[in-house]
């Protein structure tokens, strides 16, 4: 199958009823979701709300039992292994960066770009990577393991930009970051999405995420609670209260029970 | 209630359970066996998997021949030789647990395993059940003390140092240096309490012996070392493939003088040095071209059988086991055969002179004789075969 | 003094040769494969049955064994090592499964060569390739397999060096030692860049193999567990999975061992690599050459 | 008539049941390590140290209570020593060093000659060993193996194998486990060697090598490594397999190496799991009747 039929221009991922099970334990319950062309999607939600099996999923990268259809700019892509995924314009930053530490942050990205076969496409893309980071092109040849966790996923950021990707997906980018740093990694999403990338970024800082989301999911308990533009869902009162401005008290209520 | 603990006590039902499933089948246990009808049930505890397999398959080939040219001679009579092999895998306790399979079994006599740990260990059972156990390889001397059941039948390197030692002198060699396994019970033995002090007495002057580990291939730095002081000749005292190894390596580090060795470097073990092996000299129990009448008939038999193979000492141990065993039977008449009635008649043939074999004239020895011995020959290995050098005559070693 | 310089680089030189695919295997993979001398004879073994009676030349002989020494460690990749990597999560688990299948593969290979060649000794016929001996003044000399086999080591060593170092492949497999799932999601196709990794590994071994044939006067099946207990120590040594750490540690053991056996008690020389393999890993088991340590996430 | 004929088949088969006593004793000491996660071989090591210091305490004149025990407290010393040295290693650079621990016992015990007898071993050790200690320490050791499956400490073991930093966290002091499975491990080695030694009457350097330690591996792979009952299972199936393969003959090894394959790759749990698999099949034929669906619960494989 030669994969991409675009039979829906406007889609880069459409997702339908996917449910993830470890065993006994159902991670995502029926999810449904799209992401436009051209668009940042954020999905956001508490811990333990399923959005990083959601992505784990969706990117091949999972043992686990998985129900449901994902269509990438319209090929089926659930159940292939992630190298084949990857293959065809998607990458995903893995949540907590996972760079490769000992390998320098030049090795790193060009392993990004492992499916670059010409060298001079890689070389563009290695350009346009010190362009928009250009942290990577200082510290070209430090062990990626001595990078700050900011710079971490700024290699991430890039590393991904480097396989050329339609759409990229992020599980939580912002985690663990002092919150200037977070800042500087929303500025970092905003520049790959004009780049030209779709986006599809899970993240608990939600208020974060809404400043450069285009269109937003509320998941709970495996569920897509509340969907729309990313205004509209940043307005809604029940969202605002319970996901957005009493984050930390819905986070404590959950770590009580 | 502890379940863990029920399970140990479960065993022991089993094992008692087991027991009473198991034992119908078996025969009666005692010293007295008797065959029945005709049949001779002897067992061979063989080294048929494992370190010395390759030793092992070809005693049993020999021992295999010799049982089917006695059955077919009609040499016992109606009476048939029924062998089973049971593999002691090279293992201290494989052999140990076949040798107690063998000595309950209906067997009137065992055939012991080559490697001396295992001959050592297999020998009490027999012993205790009063059955004769030929020991095929095992040349350690705590082997015949054991008791008076025990019998061995074993191409001893002890036996053939005069030979040598005579064959290094005669050539006018003065000097040499000998390198040996360090980890071979006998080897190491052998070069340092006999080789050296013999080559001593015949005036070969004894540079200096060096022990390596049997698990050695490379031996490089080894060759140069033997080479520094230029022995006239060197004696390799080392088993397998470190042979030729060394062979090759000394040739190839441009080692002119004269290498020899011993009987592990028989059965075709040269062959993979090529023509640098030539001139090496050993001593071994047969030959290809041993000129005495039995040997000519076990030469033939044995091309008959396996027309593509060289027979060699390992299987002419195997046959002449069992022809001294079949000689033992018949010198008892023709009654039925019993553990006690092989005793008795490995004690007559003792007695008598021994037998003809594969080797030529063979005799029991030792004090008590119960050492087999062979006359033994001294070969020269030249393009892929053993040439006779000298013919040895059985006893030949000092009496133990 | 000279001479005992050449043979312990020779020596250095077949222990560079026989480890580097053994280090390559456990340092990406966790496989410690004991099956690794099991190969290495196996490709002896297919030396000496391509030239014992035909004529084929040294050059087709030794692609072809060291093709098929990679092959039966490939078939082991496919059939139980791959198994195991998905199917068993903890790691732990995975790699001592691995280390069982490699010992039973270790013992099936062994066997087979060891009945097809009647249990003996064997060797390629000195038509095969013939040696010979170059004098280097007086008694010092070097022969021209011992020359192929010093020369073979360096290149292998640089290339595999070079190629782990530079190309994308080499990325591949030190992302993939380090994060293999990671690495998958890069978009690198984790079971071909493992399964070309083994193939590397056993086609090395093979290498080995088919020089040390030519080599030592004969080889056989106990011959490979003897390699593969000191190249445990050049590993451990070396530092795991760092190749120049194995190549220098190679040379350094065999001129341990080249000592021990040229001036002192020969008889211990198996205990040298053991004495090393014990004392490194007490003082500084992360090898003489790993560089810093990175805590797997 | 039982008892009788329960007598006359434990006669016959008495060597047997020696060697797999001694064999599960062996293979006890490699299994009680994995089981908690340490990967260790030193038990071939120890089994080699048992079987010398038994036996030439023996020739010395010692009786034979007290050159046991004197193995029994060198090895518990031995092992306390190795433990404190190598406890910081993990996993394959553990195996790799307790393997060369045991190679270098090897290697002293062959050119020590002057205590060991270098490489012809000790020969003539008095026979004073008898079948019933033997059993009754086999199972002493199933009694003591089965407790450290159960309760606290079983639970700690497992902990430790599946997830080291996650014991640390639940508070168990993971390096004294470690030690203290090391050590059993130390002294079920010794004891296997030193009763071998006492039964046999000979022992050799080359007696606990390369070859001792696969067959130990091999015995616990193959029976199944998470119970001292897989252990068991192994020794007696690789001590009896011979006595009833005679058929293979020289392709003994063949069937040993491809079996070791299969089970690793397919069957980690060993023979014990599958035997269990098909004691539970009944049950679960009967689950299958009654409710189709609930099978699928129960066929999750276990992580």
């Amino acid at each position: 199958m030669s994969g991409t039929d675009e039979n829906d221009p406007d889609t880069a991922l459409q997702v339908d009823d996917l449910t993830v099970r470890y065993g006994q334990v159902t991670a995502v319950a029926g999810l449904s979701l799209r992401v436009p062309s051209g668009s940042v999607v954020a999905v956001l939600g508490a811990n333990g709300a399923g959005k990083t099996s959601t992505m784990r999923a969706l990117a091949g990268s999972i043992r686990a039992s998985i129900d449901g259809r994902a269509r990438l700019f319209g090929g089926s892509i659930l159940g292939l292994s992630a190298h084949r995924i990857a293959a065809r314009g998607m990458v995903l930053v893995p949540e907590g960066r996972q760079v490769i530490a000992p390998l320098t942050v030049e090795e790193n990205l060009l392993l990004g770009g492992y499916r670059q076969r010409s060298r001079a496409r890689l070389r563009e893309l290695m350009a346009e990577c010190h362009e928009l980071f250009p942290i990577l092109h200082e510290r070209a040849d430090s062990p990626a393991g001595l990078l700050s966790g900011g710079e971490q996923q700024m290699l991430a950021f890039g590393r991904a930009l480097m396989s050329d990707p339609r759409l990229i997906l992020m599980d939580e980018p912002s985690m663990g970051l002092a919150p200037v740093m977070v800042d500087r990694v929303m500025e970092a999403v905003e520049a790959l999405h004009r780049r030209g990338a779709s986006i599809l970024m899970v993240e608990q800082n939600a208020a974060s995420a809404l400043q450069v989301a285009t269109h937003a999911y509320v998941l709970d308990q495996g569920r897509i609670v509340c969907s729309g533009t990313a205004t509209e869902v940043g307005s809604d009162p029940v969202v605002a209260q319970t996901f957005l401005g009493l984050r930390e008290q819905a986070q404590a209520g959950q770590a009580a029970c | 209630m502890a379940r863990w603990a029920l399970a140990p006590l479960a065993l022991i039902a089993g094992l008692a359970i087991a027991a009473c499933g198991s034992s119908s089948g078996s025969s009666e246990s005692g010293g007295s066996k008797e065959a029945s009808s005709g049949t001779i049930p002897v067992t061979f505890v063989a080294d048929q998997t494992g370190l010395v397999s390759y030793v092992g398959e070809k005693v049993i080939a020999g021992m295999k021949l010799a049982v089917e040219e006695i059955n077919s001679s009609g040499e016992l009579g109606k009476r048939k030789i029924v062998l089973s092999i049971a593999n002691s895998n090279s293992d201290t306790a494989t052999a140990t647990t076949q040798m107690a399979a063998a000595v309950k079994s209906n067997a009137v006599a065992v055939f012991g395993p080559a490697l001396s740990a295992e001959a050592l260990a297999t020998a009490p059972l027999a012993q205790r059940a009063k059955v004769v156990d030929i020991g095929t390889l095992s040349e350690d001397t705590g082997f015949l003390p054991i008791g008076n059941y025990i019998y061995r039948l074993t191409c001893s390197q002890l036996r053939y140092d005069p030979l040598i030692v005579e064959h290094v002198a005669k050539l006018g060699l003065k000097s040499t240096k000998i390198v040996y396994a360090s980890d071979n019970p006998t080897l190491s033995e052998e070069t340092t309490e006999h080789m050296v002090p013999e080559l001593e007495k015949a005036g070969v002057k004894v540079q200096g012996t060096v022990g390596v580990p049997s698990t050695t291939t490379e031996f490089s730095s080894l060759a140069t070392k033997l080479e520094s002081g230029n022995p006239e000749s060197i004696g390799l005292m080392v088993v397998g493939a470190a042979n030729p190894d060394l062979i090759t390596a000394l040739r190839h580090s441009g080692y002119k003088g004269v290498i020899w060795g011993e009987q592990s470097a028989t059965a075709g073990a040269l062959v993979p040095a090529g023509e640098l092996a030539n001139g090496f000299f050993y001593a071994v129990d047969y030959t290809e071209s041993l000129p005495y009448e039995s040997s000519k008939k076990f030469t033939e038999l044995f091309k008959q059988k396996h027309p593509k193979e060289i027979p060699y000492g390992y299987d002419a141990n195997g046959y002449d086991a069992m022809k001294a065993f079949a000689k033992a039977v018949s010198l008892e008449g023709s009654g039925p055969v019993t553990r006690e009635s092989v005793l008795k008649g490995m004690q007559k043939e003792a007695a008598s002179g021994g037998f003809e074999g594969a080797s030529g004239k063979t005799i029991f020895v030792g004090p008590e004789h119960r050492d087999i011995a062979v006359p033994g020959v001294l070969v020269e290995w030249k393009d892929g075969a053993e040439h006779i050098v000298k013919l040895g005559t059985p006893g030949l070693e000092q009496q133990q | 003094m000279l001479q005992q310089l050449i043979n312990a680089i020779v020596f250095g030189s077949v222990l560079t040769l026989f480890s580097l695919g053994l280090s390559l295997a456990w340092g990406t993979l966790d496989v410690l494969n004991l099956a690794h001398g099991a190969v290495f004879v196996f490709a002896g073994f297919i030396t000496y049955e391509l030239t014992k009676d035909s004529t084929m030349s040294f050059v087709p002989t030794l692609i072809v064994a060291s093709l098929a020494a990679g092959a039966v460690t490939l078939a082991l990749e496919l059939v139980a090592f791959r198994r195991i990597r998905l199917h068993f999560p903890a790691r732990r688990q995975a790699e001592l499964s691995m280390l069982v299948v490699s010992v039973g593969a270790a013992t099936v290979i062994g066997e087979v060569v060891s009945h097809q060649t009647s249990e003996a000794a064997f060797s390629p016929p000195a038509s095969a390739f013939s040696i010979h001996r170059y004098s280097l003044g007086g008694s010092v000399g070097i022969t021209n397999i011992q020359i192929l086999i010093v020369v073979a080591a360096i290149i292998v060593a640089v290339a595999l060096d070079q190629g782990i170092r530079r190309t994308r492949y080499g990325r591949a497999i030190r992302a993939l030692a380090y994060d293999p799932t990671t690495t998958q999601l890069l978009g690198v196709n984790v079971g071909a860049v493992a399964a070309a990794t083994m193939f590397l590994a056993g086609a090395l071994a093979g290498l080995a193999g088919v020089m040390l044939a030519i080599y030592l006067g004969g080889e056989e099946v106990a011959t490979g567990q003897d390699y593969l207990l000191t190249a445990f120590a050049i590993l451990i040594v070396g530092g795991v999975g760092s190749i120049r750490g194995a190549i220098v540690s190679a040379y350094l053991i065999a001129l341990a061992e080249t000592a021990v056996v040229a001036y002192g008690p020969s008889q211990w020389r198996d205990g040298v690599a053991f004495l090393l393999i014990l004392v490194m890993l007490l003082v500084r088991p992360q090898g003489l050459f790993a560089r810093r340590r990175f805590q797997r996430a | 008539m039982a008892i009788a004929s329960i007598s006359s088949w434990y006669a016959g088969n008495e060597t047997l049941i020696q060697n797999i006593l001694i064999y599960a004793l062996l293979a006890f000491s490699v299994q009680v390590v994995l089981r908690a996660g340490v990967f260790s071989l030193a038990g071939i090591g120890f089994y080699a140290i048992g079987s010398y210091t038994a036996a030439l305490l023996l020739k010395k004149g010692w009786p034979t209570v007290p050159s046991i025990l004197a193995a029994v407290l060198l090895c518990i010393l031995l092992g306390y020593l190795l433990a404190l040295l190598l406890v910081r290693l993990r996993d394959l650079y553990l195996a790799m060093a307790t393997v060369a621990f045991d190679l270098m016992v090897g290697v002293v015990a062959t050119n020590w000659t002057g205590l060991t007898g270098g490489p012809l071993g000790v020969t003539g050790i008095p026979l004073v060993m008898g079948t019933l200690p033997i059993f009754l320490t086999a199972v002493g050791a199933m009694l003591l193996l089965g407790l450290l499956q159960r309760g606290v400490l079983g639970r700690s073991f497992e902990a430790i194998r599946e997830d080291e930093p996650l014991a640390l966290t639940l508070a168990i002091d993971t390096s004294r486990y470690r030690h203290f499975a090391f050590v059993i491990s130390c002294v079920l080695g010794c004891l296997a060697g030193a009763y071998h030694a006492l039964l046999f009457g000979t022992i050799e350097p080359t007696d606990a090598g390369f070859e001792l330690i696969v067959l130990a591996l091999s015995m616990v792979i193959i029976g199944g490594f998470r119970s001292w009952a897989g252990a068991l299972l192994g020794a007696i199936l690789l001590t009896w397999l011979p006595l009833e393969l005679t058929s293979v003959g020289s392709w003994l090894n063949l069937v040993y190496g491809g079996l070791m394959i299969v089970l690793a790759t397919w069957l980690p749990g060993g023979l014990l799991d599958a035997l269990r698999a098909l004691l539970r099949l009944p049950a679960r034929l009967r689950l299958l009747l009654r409710s189709p669906s609930s099978l699928a619960a129960t066929g999750e494989e276990r992580g």
